[in-house]
């Protein structure tokens, strides 16, 4: 059992899948099985994965908090870490501290509509809490998941949207700034989404994650729509290098990302989201 | 990692040796070098095999004739990844000041029989003929630069671009900034990381030879020598030396050209 | 003898030595037609750049024509500074200088015998060859060039292009604690070097006479290092400034270097030349060593170069542990130079021979001209007159793979350094 | 607060207090002259304490003088405070090993308690110190190397006499008198100092001391010269938390201005003695089957700092420049409920173009553009 902060411990990859040619869905368990035993997590937390001789990056836990003795990593190959663990194989090991940071507020969301917005790669972090507000669907009003991608090629995981759209009162809605043949969904930005989805904008809170600018254009729409802003809650991405709230890296205005976010509401960061430089 | 060994290729244009030095100065850890890698064509050590296909060229020296242009092409269709190494490679090197010189005048006095001479116009950097992968700079590099290069491709990663200041490692060894406490014309705030800020190590003020940094303000600090009595020739001279071709660094110099004080 | 035979032998890039050059050789009918030993690296017009500049800069521009000997540059250019401005350097000075210096031959010459020289008495072709078969020699090479880095890095801060030197003295002064752990690592290691010069003896070296005039620095009381009169072992007595009177240089149409002759004839410098010259100045440890050996100094078998440079290590590093043993620091580490206009010549040692050079400065200290002799291109005409003797030795009618090899042994004896060769110059062939 | 002024140690005398501490098994540090600085050097046993030096500091300078004067403390301060001795610039925080099956054993390095006493802390060091402690010692995380050495350190603190011109400790109300943070305080006066302690830790080695009483013309003195050296520092930041206003003039011109001058070089926040920024990296040797993870310290001026794949966030000198201000002297408050600035003008006199953060922050908080 590792009881350092700044010390991974060793996991083991028991699961691989290629989701599109740059993304990767790793499971893995930690070696150490008190250890595992002992590991959980809340939906929208996140974990420092380290590969061997190059280094650590921080990562969401895109599977189930209900089943944390095995955790699942969805990453895209987009420089030096992440190509390396991409390319890891099942059996391959890595080193893993978590998990870090304040996930979304489900506890909060509790009877209320629910709302998810994510671009490209965001949908990942956000995974765990459909899975929760799926399989606690009484306890929530509507569940409206909008997914945007540049291209429709690079939407992963069709059959998990299909499934999630079959569940009653979910609405899944899709769109491709550039759609490929076999594209049935909106063409355009996620915010041509909105007016399809009839958003509830009384007793709902809306989870945001993506790539910044489309977060500004939705977080505009949805309090032009009426939401509070301390109903929307966006998780953030800066530089990390120890997740403990030290390094001084992911620093954001007052915040520490990692340890008062990733998750936070828009009230609280208001005052700095979009401004350059922050 | 694969079975095979990476094969590796160390090639030599218009340079000093320098920084081929930084493989043959390992020590005992060539052997482990040798272990971990096929050298395939490494004139200084032995083995030669210029055309030959390897996994990763390092390539030293400027290019100064067109048989140099042909080579390189050569190197670059045989190579799976390149890395250029040192001052020449990346920057021309001193070499280079001959760029900025009257070179017919130059070569007129210092041989006899001029009318053999043949070579490029400009010495050039090797990114200016090839697509080079990764750049380590460094007049010359060190072993600790290569190892983490090879240790990253041999890993399968990226190398990392070290491209902060020779101001951050002065300040990390604790070193008294020269400059401050001294008034010496340190080029540290301008110049890349990389050596371990040897110069102010040794008390005396940095004299560029990693090139330029990251967002380098050339501007403030040439004034800034000014202000320490420095004369135009001398500011010029601090720029444009050990990395002749550096863009950042020959812009910097030839602010105020003209005036020969 | 009955038939005709024409052998053509070109190397068009010699393996194990620094920088680039090539070898063709014609034999006709067991005469050598052409043997030219091609240096082809294109030139870095060295002292052209130098022009213009302060003379502070000097130093470390002048270490960049050459990565595996920079302190010989650093150190022939402070000597010729310092005598136009009129500075004696401390004592002090002095002595670090010589263990910096020091550095500098164990570090290159270990790399020459270990890399370069070694595989070919041993029959292979290249260092990491070699190292599979004699794992533990390269290892007490390795660790011997280590060391010369260590010396050098303890002045330089690094032992490519250090940076410590200054026209004065050094910028700092070694912390003693530091000079104490290199004094035992030095003392620890001598019995290698001991080892060395046996090993490098016992090796198959051919024996063969040759006749060839040695030129070195010469010194009154010490193994010559630096600034001191020119000799040779045909009566050369000549001060360094007077270097042109008897020196010529020369161009030749297949070499981007300047051949040398002394009296228009070609002339040895490097260790070997060294050796011979001045054996009987080493100390008693190394010189009882060399006598438990078969070979004596002076020789005139040029194979004694690697036996030369093996009982040079051995020495530098009885040097740089007897100016360092006592070592205190010094009131201050260098001396403060006023700049004036004049001529000065600095003439030092380099691994592989005599470096000479020669400024003049106007009176802020900048520099007006300089003029530099590396050892190499002193050395040119006598590799090829040295080729042409040891193929007629081992006769021409040997098969073409035998005469190559030995072509090639033979230049890469003499550890010719290209870069510091083709510092300034580059010619085209003309092959008509 | 703390003990009055009671005891006075003739300067004599002084080595007793140094033999005190070795025997308590501190090593001493004490202030050394080094390439023109004051620097923390290990003082042998037998050795004195340099007198006489003398501190000139201006934006982008700093000289030493040796004057005769027989104080030991008569200068201001040195490029660096107490941050090199509990958070090293740079270390080793694990390492791994692998073998040949790939399975990794990861092992922490633990920093080795190492019993410091150091002589001369100025008290703009200590407020430091103190919020270097909130940062690295608080309910989140706590950091164990830091903490090892944290734990190691024995601080004889010195009130200042002798403010450079670069000081603005009076106006943050860090000093240049000493509250708190210390084990033992000296006031310096001709003939030797009046001592106290602050800790037990400290008050253990007092009682070993061959002091004297105090008279009253000594207390008198010390109060007259700790009032010149509140009084003669003529540099101040505005008086008022920041954190409003610097976030309300995030467009100022001065920014833009600012941002010619400055290197982006790191100088100010390497040798601020309460910047905390590190990054982490692999580094080993090429046989693979080791790897070192080390930290080292980092700055918002680096473009690393800021990185996130495809995007610098920021890119240019100014915004870093930004950051660097709006979170000293803006958001330091609401993360650890003060000003990260404890005046000690470090900042000032080794930015190597002599930027005055004071000058800075005065133009972009005051109501004129
Ligand atoms: C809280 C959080 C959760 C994340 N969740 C996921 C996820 O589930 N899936 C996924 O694919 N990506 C996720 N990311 C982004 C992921 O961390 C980056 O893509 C990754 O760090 C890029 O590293 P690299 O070495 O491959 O890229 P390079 O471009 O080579 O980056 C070099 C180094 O810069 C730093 N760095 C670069 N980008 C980022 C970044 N965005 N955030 C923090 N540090 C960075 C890292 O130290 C990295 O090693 C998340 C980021 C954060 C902050
Ligand atoms: S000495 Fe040079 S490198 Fe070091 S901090 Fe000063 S300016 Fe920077
Ligand atoms: S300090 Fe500057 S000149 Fe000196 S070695 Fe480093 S980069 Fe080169
Ligand atoms: S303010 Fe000064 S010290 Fe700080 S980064 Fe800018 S130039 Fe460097």
């Amino acid at each position: 059992m590792n009881t350092s902060a700044h010390c991974p411990a060793e996991a083991q990859i028991i699961a691989r899948e290629q989701d599109s040619r740059t993304i990767v869905s790793l499971t893995v368990r930690l070696t150490d099985p008190a250890y595992a035993n002992e590991f959980e997590f809340q939906p929208g937390q996140f974990n420092m994965l380290y590969l061997y001789g190059v280094g650590e990056i921080p990562i969401s836990i895109s599977s189930d908090p209900a089943s944390s003795d095995t955790l699942t990593h969805t990453i895209r190959a987009v420089g030096r870490v992440s190509h390396g663990l991409a390319r890891l194989e099942v059996g391959d090991r890595i080193g893993l501290r978590g998990p870090f940071g304040r996930g979304w507020p489900l506890q909060d969301a509790r009877a209320k509509s629910v709302i998810v917005i994510t671009g490209g790669l965001g949908c990942a972090p956000v995974v765990p809490v459909i899975d929760y507000v799926i399989n606690r669907r009484s306890e929530y009003g509507r569940l409206i998941i909008m997914q945007g991608v540049k291209h429709s090629d690079d939407l992963i995981w069709r059959e998990r949207y299909e499934a999630w759209g079959k569940h009653p009162d979910t609405q899944v809605l899709l769109a491709a700034d550039m759609g490929g043949k076999q594209w049935n969904g909106v063409v355009g930005p996620v915010t041509e989404l909105f007016d399809q989805a009839h958003l509830p904008t009384e007793n709902s809170v809306a989870f945001l994650c993506g790539p910044e600018p489309m977060i500004r254009a939705c977080v505009k729409r949805l309090t032009e729509e009426g939401l509070a802003p301390d109903r929307i809650w966006i998780s953030m991405e800066r530089n990390m290098q120890c997740a403990l709230g030290q390094c001084g890296h992911c620093q954001y205005g007052d915040k520490f990302i990692c340890k008062d976010g990733p998750v936070f509401s828009y009230a609280g960061i208001r005052h700095l989201f979009g401004v350059k430089g922050f | 990692m694969s079975a095979t060994k990476a094969k590796v290729a160390v090639h030599k244009f218009s340079s000093c040796d320098g920084c081929q030095l930084a493989f043959l100065n390992m020590g005992e850890d060539l052997l482990a070098l040798f272990d971990q890698v096929d050298i395939i064509h490494f004139a200084e050590a032995g083995p030669l095999n210029r055309e030959a296909s390897v996994d990763i060229s390092f390539v030293e020296g400027s290019l100064s004739t067109p048989e140099d242009i042909h080579r390189i092409k050569k190197i670059r269709e045989k190579s799976r990844y390149v890395t250029t190494i040192g001052a020449c490679a990346t920057a021309g090197g001193l070499q280079a000041l001959r760029n900025v010189a009257q070179q017919d005048d130059w070569i007129q006095s210092v041989y006899a029989t001029p009318q053999y001479i043949s070579s490029l116009d400009q010495v050039m950097p090797i990114h200016e003929q090839i697509a080079v992968d990764f750049e380590l700079r460094g007049c010359p590099v060190n072993t600790r630069q290569i190892t983490a290069v090879l240790r990253s491709l041999l890993n399968g990663v990226t190398p990392v671009n070290e491209q902060d200041k020779v101001c951050m490692e002065c300040k990390r060894q604790h070193e008294v900034c020269a400059m401050v406490a001294r008034g010496l014309p340190c080029m540290g705030p301008v110049t890349r990381a990389g050596c371990g800020a040897l110069c102010p190590g040794v008390g005396r003020d940095c004299y560029g030879c990693y090139g330029s940094a990251e967002n380098a303000n050339t501007a403030s600090l040439g004034g800034r020598f000014h202000l320490l009595r420095l004369n135009q020739n001398q500011v010029r001279h601090r720029f444009v030396s050990f990395n002749g071709a550096d863009p950042v660094f020959a812009s910097a110099g030839s602010m105020g050209t003209g005036k020969n004080d | 003898m009955t038939e005709k035979r024409e052998i053509r032998i070109k190397v068009p890039l010699l393996a194990r030595v620094e920088g680039e050059g090539a070898l063709d050789l014609v034999i006709s009918n067991n005469r050598i037609e052409t043997l030219n030993l091609r240096i082809f690296e294109p030139p870095r017009l060295f002292e052209k750049l130098l022009e213009g500049r302060e003379y502070q800069e000097v130093p470390d521009i002048v270490a960049r024509i050459c990565g595996i000997c920079p302190v010989a540059y650093q150190m022939s250019a402070v000597n010729a500074l310092e005598q136009i401005f009129n500075v004696q350097p401390d004592p002090w000075v002095h002595a670090m200088r010589r263990v910096f210096y020091c550095g500098e031959w164990i570090q290159s010459h270990a790399l020459h015998i270990h890399l370069l020289a070694a595989p070919d008495f041993l029959g292979f072709n290249s260092a990491p060859e070699m190292a599979g078969a004699y794992p533990d020699e390269v290892r007490r090479g390795l660790k011997l060039q280590s060391l010369g880095n260590d010396l050098i890095r303890l002045f330089g801060a690094r032992s490519v292009h250090p940076v410590g030197a200054r026209v004065g003295g050094f910028y700092r002064a070694p912390d003693q604690a530091r000079v104490a752990e290199l004094v035992s690592d030095l003392e620890r290691a001598l019995p290698d070097a001991a080892a060395l010069i046996s090993w490098v003896a016992s090796l198959d070296l051919a024996d063969e006479q040759q006749n060839f005039c040695s030129v070195s620095l010469r010194h009154d009381a010490e193994y010559p290092i630096m600034q001191s009169r020119l000799m040779s072992d045909h009566g050369l007595d000549l001060a360094i400034e007077d270097y042109e009177q008897k020196f010529t240089e020369f161009q030749v149409p297949h070499s981007t270097a300047l051949h040398s002759s002394l009296d228009d004839r070609p002339y040895l410098v490097g260790p070997l030349a060294r050796l011979n010259l001045n054996h009987e100045l080493l100390p008693e440890a190394t010189l009882s060593i060399l006598r438990s050996t078969a070979i004596r100094f002076p020789s005139k078998n040029m194979f004694h170069s690697i036996v030369a440079r093996a009982v040079e290590i051995h020495f530098a590093m009885l040097e740089a542990i007897r100016l360092l043993q006592h070592y205190s620091l010094p009131e201050a580490p260098y001396r403060d130079v006023k700049p004036r206009a004049g001529i000065g010549y600095g003439c030092t040692e380099a691994p592989r021979g005599l470096l000479w050079h020669k400024y003049e400065t106007d009176s802020n200290g900048r520099i007006i001209s300089a003029r530099i002799v590396p050892p190499t291109s002193q050395n040119q005409a006598r590799i090829e007159q040295d080729i042409a003797a040891s193929l007629q030795n081992a006769g021409l009618d040997q098969a073409e793979a035998v005469l190559r090899l030995r072509a090639e042994t033979v230049i890469r004896n003499y550890d010719p350094c290209i870069s510091c060769a083709t510092h300034f110059l580059r010619l085209k062939i003309d092959r008509h | 607060m703390h003990s009055p002024l009671r005891n006075f140690l003739p300067r004599n005398n002084f080595s007793e207090l140094l033999t005190a501490l070795s025997d308590g098994g501190y090593r001493c540090l004490a202030p050394k002259v080094c390439d023109g600085a004051i620097v923390y050097k290990e003082l042998p046993s037998q050795d004195t304490l340099s007198t006489g030096i003398s501190i000139h500091q201006a934006p982008g300078s700093y000289r030493v003088e040796i004057t005769d004067s027989a104080r030991n403390f008569g200068w201001s301060n040195g490029p660096q405070g107490l941050k090199p001795l509990v958070f090293k610039s740079r270390e080793t925080l694990w390492s791994v090993r692998r073998d040949t099956n790939g399975q990794m054993t990861f092992t922490e390095s633990a920093a080795e308690p190492d019993p410091v006493a150091i002589i001369g802390v100025r008290s703009c060091d200590l407020a430091a110190l103190a919020l270097q402690d909130k940062h690295f010692l608080n309910n989140h995380n706590r950091d164990s190397h830091y903490q090892t050495r944290r734990a190691s350190l024995f601080l004889v603190a010195v009130n200042c006499t002798h403010p450079s011109d670069t000081c603005f400790c009076a106006s943050t109300g860090d000093g240049p008198t000493a509250q708190d943070g210390f084990d033992l305080l000296l006031d310096e006066l001709d003939d030797g100092f009046v001592i106290r302690a602050g800790t037990e830790a400290g008050e253990k080695i007092l009682e070993t001391l061959p002091v004297d009483p105090v008279a009253p013309e000594q207390a008198e003195a010390i109060s007259r010269q700790n009032q010149r050296a509140r009084e003669c520092q003529t540099r101040r930041l505005p008086s008022r938390n920041l954190e409003q206003a610097l976030f309300e003039n995030l467009e100022h011109p001065r920014w833009r201005t600012v941002a010619q001058r400055c290197l982006s070089c790191a100088n100010c926040t390497s040798v601020c003695p309460t910047c905390f920024c590190y990054s982490e990296q692999d580094t080993g040797t090429l046989d693979f089957t080791r790897s070192e993870h080390v930290r080292e310290w980092d700055s918002c001026f680096t473009q690393g700092h800021s990185y996130i794949h495809g995007l610098t966030i920021r890119a240019d000198t100014k915004l870093r420049y930004r950051q660097w201000l709006t979170h000293k002297l803006g958001s330091w408050h609401s993360q650890y409920g003060r000003s990260g600035c404890v005046g000690c003008g470090r900042c000032i006199s080794w930015c190597p173009v002599g930027i005055d953060i004071t000058e800075e922050v005065t133009a972009i908080v005051s109501a004129e553009t």
